[in-house]
């Protein structure tokens, strides 16, 4: 899965001559955090979020109530957006770990996705890969969500494949995780419908020194 | 794209041969006899009658047109036996005919019965003597013949011993003279070799009266049009991607106004303003030499304002007109959607296609600017083509009249042939065609 | 994963709750001032569309479509102004916007492709500069850079050899190629919001098809939000989510494509569905029942519900009340369907009967086709050819030195026409069908072949027959704005035919006559002092058709006779065509593009292709296997109203040859999807010309394919 | 709603002739433009009918004091030779408006001014060659467009004088100068209009029905394109009232004794540092007729236009 795949595409771009407060409506109307600022062609010149839009208490201060909405009325996304080359962002060609590690590296939760020239053509945030994971473990679909134990060893999931090429399953996701308290063993988390609990626990359970471990319907 | 160049210039020459054809029967044929008005109306029938012979106006019309298009000197060339030339006159500088015998350039001429030949020295006199006596043939009924070149640019045929009373228009006025010649054939190149012939009114030859008034026109045009173009073009464009505005309404109606107000009405109101009660500009164009419009560029003044303000609204409406229906065509607002700024909209995308219709219309319209051409320069008196033909036709000076219309219908032909090149390399749908 | 079943793309499955609509219409009202007042041209019109969804919208002309396209882009004229409303896009309001914001928006996040490309492209530029300042402009970056991407989009699109067509003109490219290069200069900036206004209204079927995949494929790769307007519902079902049907500046209902086409609850919805004929129906087994009445003009439209004039269920309350777009049934779909009537949920389109007033034709398909059978040939073509010479551009052309060519709009077609019977025939514009009738009829002189038209010789044109032979062969015209001459009353107009052919021998008679004939194309007497301009466009075809019938003609040639009418119109011309037909006998020859209609209207079929008849035979015979491959590409081309209609996908490729130099041996082979099927990938097909090859009575194949081959197609539509 | 009734066999609502026609005429009053050129153009009808009966002064009595300038007896002034002004002008309106005077000492005049017939006659033959070019095409089209070619050209005022030099000067003169001037336009416009008339599906009807090619080219195609034409009339004569004007001032236009609006300016400009009113009011008459009559056009177009659509 790349960036492209997973990414939000055309957000919602805002230009840096807006007032910081159109900004905060388009916000908070649309249930977003981050906005691109863009100008003419959607080329990327910095991004706003939640968290620069709170006022700073420092700024504030020595300001009376009417200089402050003045200050208010008067201040211009570009004056307190993240500026482009403080920006992190990522192309939409790479893949959706690597996008995934520039957010959790950096400590944040939105990364622009541009082109060659710089345009944005989308965005990736900490919901869009959260939901790529979903979406990797077959989410959307209903069905039996299986977690297969197996040993850290090359042939292992082939011999899982067979038992489930020979029933003719289909597997809507399929997901591995070094099992964290169990060196040496990789769980598999397999998708798959219209299937009983009680056939599958039959099949599996058959292959040698893999063990099936959660079957569960619900999520 | 060369089918229809061709098909262009193919038609350009048909219509040229169409108008001689026309505007030589009309004149020459349509208009009664001209010696009337040389001679006057108490001159007698046979005065006429021999003036006509001496003007070759007793030839055919179809020889006459043949005469005036291609020439006749090939033509009497077979009667004299010798070629033809033209030689400038030192003095004067007009072209003088000869005949070439045996390389001396040769002319003859009858006084007293007597034939004397003329040969052109190289200084530009001529040294009379006798012609021989062999010059002279045996005619069909066994009288003497001699076809020759008279002083007058005629290729004639003497009769010896019966010369013919002929009258002649002098200053003092018609003198009859005797040893006439029995035939003329009025030497002249045709129009195809830029020889019109001789003016009737002055005698002298067109093609030398025509040239510095031609000059004179083509700089008053020239600077009009020059003036009007982009002037018109940009007033035109304005109103039209602004239509319906305030300036629109401005430069629609002020455009109409003067476009639907005669030359002549306008001129008359600008010497009116101009030079009666401002007197900054002279109402009349009084040339006292040749070069006055070089020396006094002041004197073309009002002309060409008059000229402009006619020329100006027509142009300048067209354009208008174009530029409305472009802007309002689906490829301007498939400009307009793609986000193109409003200049760019304008000056990309509408303007060049705004401008392939007028400019055939422009091109096709210096017939017009010709006619306000004529009445511009009788109202000041300017020197130019128009109050050429004007004058021309007045008297009814049909040599002058037809070479003078021929060339501003030429003009008129080669403008519109430059309009259709102009509109070929603006519409790719022709030139990729 | 192959072993992944059906899974829906994550925004048709899993809409993220908190996604917001790329596109937000709220209670649109758009007004235009005229002279005296204004009109609202669109009423409380609101939809959203969310990315990667195509969002249809459909109605006749006049309803007010197209404005709500242009109100977006806010591009209403100098007189035009939402009234009232908003729209959002992306969050951000675009009525009143800063018009220099707007200009940025334009181009870069919101595209537009409309109707006619050959009128959207700007005739003397190169389509390199077109589509590249679309780059310079917004984004500016240089022009080779630019013209790179140009070609990549170019690319992208299908289009072939894009670095040639980037230095081309308009008119150097056909209409199909047109079009895509709109579509890529739309999408050249990655536009969140596509507005695609009849995209493919003025292409031929193949291309509309391939067009339509394109805006499919594409939607899906980039994720672009469309709005699509179309008049045609099988369009509109084959590339959008979700439809809204617009009526006299209303939409009147909205719901998910399936759920439209499946559960229309609108009546005028209902009613567009019915008059629609469905690909394979013929007029037999179906009827096709008209909407009556017509679409008023904006000022004109009733204080009440904009459709009861035409409602078959209207209610005093309909008259009173104006009905609000409101959801449908229960609250689960309460989101997804919405309607405007007051009543729909007490409708139930399948108890539907037609009025009694509606016309109706009654035919006896059975005892139609046996009488067809039995009957006399009474039209014979044999061989029948026109060409046209055309004159080259070169130098040697011009001089009369050049090679002499023709154009072979038609090319030896044969065929006989019974008696009374309807011979339908299809295909693409430049096919020669328009000649070929012209050619019957004599506007043209034909180049070569026999005709025979009750046994007399028609190769000749009109100047050279005799006046009984031209009493016999009429034709209706496809043009409604055209076909009647503006300068003449009604009356006047079928009175000329009636003169002219010495069929009354009074005023008196004349009149009675006309006015006979107005009844039988069901307008009454008083129409007899209108002018054209006073009649809507059913109402001048119908004119046209009295006119036709006039001399009481054996044979009615008519040259797309509904093709330019809105679909309600056109089934009830239709529905008089055929009961004209049932009442005098007439033989007929229908030229349309539309193969419903054909199917429908039609006893037997005849498909061209490049001048020639490619394959003849009975309707139902031509929609079935065997048939020819290039009526299998052009079946499978049709868009068909039914969403849940399975069509294979059989695309062509390349362009129509040139009549000029048609393809020797068949004139199919260089786009043929099926040579594959025979030796040597098909050589036969380069060298020799196929056989007619006799599939069943009356129904001949021109291909070298065998028949048992073609029988074994596998059917391209399956309901 | 017009449910119809196939039993009703009634013809209702037959219009009048009189109401067809003003129907067509009220468009003109549906512009502002049109309106205000018709009245300038009326205006003028009006002073040329009241001096066929009345005129302050004999138009050609010189019994004032010359170069007067506007004053309470003669309103707009006198001539050179003093004649008034006023007379002179209304006179005018005459033979370009109202009346054609015959050659010969009969002195018949038939009505309708020589700008009038000048522009019928152009229109006349216009219309025909251009309905044919167009119609019929190929060979017609070719020869007839290349004889207007020629004839378009001449520079206008460069034919008149050719006509005017071989056929001298007369009111038949001028009007046949101003046909033959105008005659290529007429037909240019007409060929135009019949190029695309002829496309149309009710052509198509009448050849179907084998009509012929005149009944065609004057009763299918002449009828559809009146509005141009009548447009292009206007302007025309417009044209012509300019055209007698500029042969009036350059002396070759209008045979006296009426007096001529062009003359009048040529006769007036020789005085011009003595008495200016006299060039003013002729030239001011010209100006408004030729105005009113392109207003009157322009306007009349736009409604067509809009009409149409």
């Amino acid at each position: 899965m790349l960036v492209r795949d997973c990414m939000t595409r055309h957000p919602i771009l805002i230009s840096p001559n807006w007032s910081a407060s159109e900004a905060e409506r388009l916000m908070s109307e649309n249930r977003i955090r981050h906005l691109p600022v863009v100008e003419d062609g959607k080329r990327l010149v910095g991004l706003i979020t939640r968290q620069r839009l709170s006022m700073k208490p420092e700024m504030l201060g020595s300001l009376n109530v009417w200089e402050i909405s003045r200050y208010l009325a008067d201040l211009k996304v570009k004056q307190i957006m993240i500026k482009r080359k403080s920006l992190v962002t990522v192309e939409e060609d790479r893949s959706v770990e690597r996008a995934a590690s520039l957010m959790s590296e950096n400590r944040i939760g939105c990364l622009p996705v541009v082109d060659d020239d710089d345009a944005v053509v989308g965005v990736v945030t900490e919901v869009d890969i959260s939901r790529a994971f979903q979406e990797m473990l077959g989410l959307p679909v209903d069905g039996l969500r299986i977690t297969v134990r197996m040993p850290n060893r090359p042939g292992e999931f082939a011999k899982l494949t067979r038992v489930i090429a020979d029933r003719g399953w289909g597997v809507m996701g399929i997901g591995t995780f070094p099992s964290r308290r169990n060196p040496g063993f990789f769980d598999a988390v397999l998708k798959i419908p219209n299937v009983t609990e009680e056939e599958v626990r039959a099949e599996l359970s058959k292959i040698e020194e893999q063990k099936v471990i959660d079957v569960r319907s619900i999520v | 794209m060369a089918r229809f160049l061709l098909r262009s210039i193919i038609s350009t020459f048909v219509t040229v041969l169409l108008v001689s054809i026309a505007l030589f029967f009309l004149l020459e044929v349509g208009s009664g006899d001209i010696t009337v008005k040389i001679l006057g109306v108490f001159s007698t029938e046979e005065q006429r009658a021999s003036y006509r012979a001496q003007l070759g106006l007793d030839a055919p019309p179809w020889q006459r047109y043949a005469d005036w298009l291609i020439g006749n000197d090939w033509r009497a060339a077979s009667y004299t036996g010798f070629p033809l030339v033209t030689e400038d006159n030192l003095q004067t500088g007009e072209a003088e005919w000869w005949a070439d015998v045996n390389g001396e350039l040769a002319r003859w001429t009858m006084e007293d019965g007597e034939l004397f030949m003329l040969t052109r020295q190289p200084d530009g006199s001529s040294n009379q003597e006798p012609a021989a006596a062999d010059v002279w043939q045996i005619g069909e009924n066994g009288e003497e013949l001699f076809w020759g070149v008279d002083t007058k640019g005629n290729a004639v045929k003497w009769v010896r011993g019966a010369g013919e009373p002929v009258w002649v228009l002098t200053k003092a006025g018609l003198r009859q003279e005797g040893d006439g010649p029995r035939q003329y054939i009025p030497l002249r190149k045709g129009l195809v070799r830029l020889d019109p012939g001789k003016s009737l009114q002055t005698s002298r030859p067109v093609a030398v009266t025509l040239f510095p008034r031609v000059r004179n026109t083509l700089i008053l045009a020239g600077v009009a049009f020059l003036v009007v173009m982009p002037l018109a073009l940009l007033l035109g464009i304005i109103a039209g991607i602004n239509e319906g505005k305030w300036i629109d309404r401005v430069i629609s109606i002020t455009s109409l106004g003067a476009t639907a107000t005669p030359e002549f009405v306008t001129g008359v109101f600008l010497i009116l303003v101009f030079g009666i009660w401002l007197k900054w500009l002279p109402a009349v164009s009084v040339f006292l030499s040749s070069d006055a419009i070089f020396q006094d560029p002041k004197l073309i003044a009002l002309p060409v304002l008059t000229l402009t303000a006619v020329e100006l609204g027509y142009v300048a409406r067209m354009t208008r007109a174009s530029m409305v229906e472009v802007m309002d065509s689906a490829y301007i607002r498939t400009a307009i959607i793609k986000g193109m700024p409003y200049s760019r909209v304008v000056l990309r995308h509408a303007v060049r296609n705004a401008l392939m219709a007028p400019i055939t219309i422009i091109m096709l319209h210096v017939n017009w600017l010709i006619g306000g051409v004529v009445v511009v320069e009788v109202l000041f008196g300017f020197p130019g083509l128009g109050k050429y033909i004007y004058d021309a036709a007045i008297f009814g000076d049909f040599n002058a009249v037809e070479a003078a219309a021929m060339l501003t219908v030429t003009i008129a032909i080669a403008t519109r042939l430059v309009g259709d090149l102009a509109y070929t390399f603006l519409n790719p749908r022709i030139r990729y065609a | 994963m192959s072993t992944i079943a059906e899974r829906k793309s994550p925004t048709e499955g899993i809409r993220r709750p908190d996604e917001m609509p790329v596109l937000r219409v709220d209670d649109l009202s758009v007004a235009y001032k005229v002279r005296d007042g204004e009109v609202e041209a669109v009423q409380d019109v609101s939809f959203e569309i969310y990315r990667g969804e195509s969002f249809g919208v459909v109605g006749e002309s006049g309803c007010g479509k197209s404005t709500v396209a242009w109100s977006i882009v806010n591009f209403l004229g100098a007189n035009g102004y939402v009234k009232r409303g908003r729209i959002l896009f992306q969050g951000q309001g675009l009525v009143g916007k800063d018009p220099e914001e707007l200009r940025r928006l334009r181009g870069d996040q919101i595209a537009m492709v409309y109707q006619d490309p050959m009128q959207a492209l700007n005739p003397s530029m190169r389509l390199g500069d077109q589509m590249a300042e679309v780059l310079t402009v917004h984004r500016g970056i240089s022009r080779s850079e630019a013209d790179k991407r140009c070609v990549q989009m170019l690319e992208r699109v299908y289009m072939p050899d894009p670095k040639d067509v980037m230095g081309r003109y308009p008119h150097q490219i056909s209409g199909g190629q047109q079009q895509r290069v709109v579509i890529a200069m739309a999408l050249l900036n990655n536009p969140a919001l596509l507005i695609m206004d009849e995209p493919t209204t003025a292409l031929d079927v193949t291309v509309e098809a391939a067009v339509l995949d394109l805006i499919d494929e594409l939607r899906h790769e980039f994720d672009t939000a469309i709005l699509f307007i179309s008049h045609n519902l099988g369009v509109v079902a084959r590339v959008c989510n979700r439809v809204g049907v617009m009526y006299a500046g209303e939409m009147v209902e909205r719901a998910p494509v399936t759920e439209i086409f499946a559960n229309p609850s609108h009546p005028y919805t209902q009613g567009l569905i019915r008059c629609v004929p469905k690909l394979g129906a013929d007029k037999s087994s179906s009827v096709l029942y008209p909407i009556r009445g017509r679409v008023p003009a904006p000022d004109k439209r009733p204080s009440g519900c904009g459709f009861s004039p035409r409602c078959d269920y209207i209610e005093e309350r309909c008259r009173a009340e104006k009905p609000k777009l409101r959801p449908l049934g229960d609250a689960l779909l309460a989101d997804l369907h919405s309607v405007r009537c007051h009543f729909a949920e007490e409708i139930d389109p399948g108890a539907w009967t037609p009025p009694e007033d509606m016309e109706i034709p009654l035919l006896n398909g059975e005892k139609r086709a046996a009488e067809t059978a039995a009957a006399e040939t009474i039209l014979q073509l044999d061989g029948l050819s026109k060409f046209y010479p055309v004159s080259g551009s070169s130098l040697k052309d011009m001089l009369g030195v050049g090679e002499k060519r023709q154009v072979k709009a038609v090319n030896g077609v044969s065929f006989d026409v019974p008696k009374g019977s309807t011979l339908g025939i299809v295909g693409e514009s430049g096919c020669g069908k328009s000649t070929l009738i012209r050619t019957i009829i004599g506007l043209e002189e034909s180049s070569g072949g026999q005709a025979q038209f009750l046994g007399v010789d028609i190769t000749d044109d009109l100047a050279d027959r005799s006046s009984e032979i031209i009493e016999e062969l009429q034709m209706v015209f496809q043009n409604p704005d055209s076909t009647m001459n503006p300068s003449y009353t009604v009356g006047q107009q079928i009175g000329r035919p009636l003169r002219r052919f010495n069929k009354v021998n009074s005023r008196a008679e004349e009149q009675a006559e006309v006015i006979r004939l107005l009844n039988a194309v069901r307008l009454d007497g008083s129409y007899y002092d209108r002018l054209p301009r006073q009649l809507s466009g059913g109402e001048k075809q119908r004119v046209g058709i009295a006119r036709a019938l006039a001399s009481r003609p054996e044979l009615v040639l008519c040259d797309e006779p509904v093709s330019a009418l809105d679909v309600s119109v056109q089934a009830a011309v239709l529905n008089l065509l055929m009961e004209v037909q049932a009442e005098y006998g007439t033989t007929m020859l229908f030229i349309a593009h539309d193969l419903s209609v054909v199917r429908f209207f039609s006893d037997s079929v005849a498909v061209m292709y490049l001048g020639q008849v490619m394959e003849i035979g009975p309707a139902e015979a031509i929609y079935a296997p065997p048939y020819h491959p290039y009526t299998e590409a052009l079946l499978s081309a049709v868009p068909i109203p039914d969403p849940s209609a399975k069509q294979a996908h059989i695309r062509l490729e390349g362009n129509v040859p040139s009549p000029l130099n048609p393809p020797g041996g068949c004139p199919f082979h260089t786009r043929c999807p099926r040579r594959n099927l025979l030796p040597d990938n098909g050589a036969i097909c380069a060298q020799e010309v196929p056989p007619w090859q006799q599939a069943a009575e009356g129904h001949r194949i021109f291909c070298h394919i065998p028949l048992e081959t073609l029988a074994e197609f596998e059917p391209v539509i399956q309901q | 709603m017009s449910v119809v009734s196939s039993t009703a066999n009634l013809r209702t609502n037959r219009p009048s002739r009189l109401q067809s026609w003003w129907s067509g005429v009220s468009i003109v009053f549906e512009s502002r433009i049109a309106t205000v050129g018709l009245a300038m153009v009326a205006f003028w009808f009006i002073v040329g009918i009241v001096s066929l009966f009345w005129t302050p002064y004999p138009p050609n009595a010189n019994e004032f004091t010359q170069n007067l300038s506007p004053n309470s007896i003669n309103i707009l002034g006198t001539d050179h030779l003093g004649r008034d002004i006023l007379s002179r002008l209304m006179t005018g309106t005459q033979v370009i408006l109202l009346k054609t005077r015959l050659p010969g000492d009969a002195g018949i005049d038939i009505p309708g001014g020589v700008a009038l017939w000048g522009v019928f006659f152009s229109l006349l033959v216009g219309a025909v060659l251009g309905l044919n070019a167009g119609y019929r095409g190929g060979w017609w089209d070719q020869s007839i467009m290349q004889v207007l070619d020629a004839m378009i050209a001449f520079p206008s005022i460069v034919l008149y004088l050719v006509i005017i030099a071989a056929l001298g000067q007369g009111d038949l003169v001028v009007i046949v100068a101003i046909a033959v001037t105008g005659a290529p336009g007429v037909a240019r416009l007409v060929r135009s209009l019949t190029l695309d008339i002829k496309t149309r599906d009710y052509i198509r009807a009448a050849e179907t029905r084998g009509e012929s090619v005149n009944f065609i080219l004057f009763k299918e195609i002449l009828p559809n394109a009146r509005g141009p034409i009548l447009v292009d009339a206007m302007l025309r004569v417009g044209y012509a009232i300019f055209a007698i004007g500029t042969l009036g001032f350059l002396g070759i236009g209008l045979p006296p004794p009426d007096p001529d609006w062009g003359n009048m300016v040529n006769e007036a400009r020789r005085t011009i540092f003595v008495n200016q009113w006299a060039v003013v009011w002729p030239a001011v008459a010209i100006a408004t007729l030729v105005i009113g009559l392109n207003l009157f056009a322009d306007g009349l177009r736009e409604e067509l236009t809009r009409f149409q659509k």
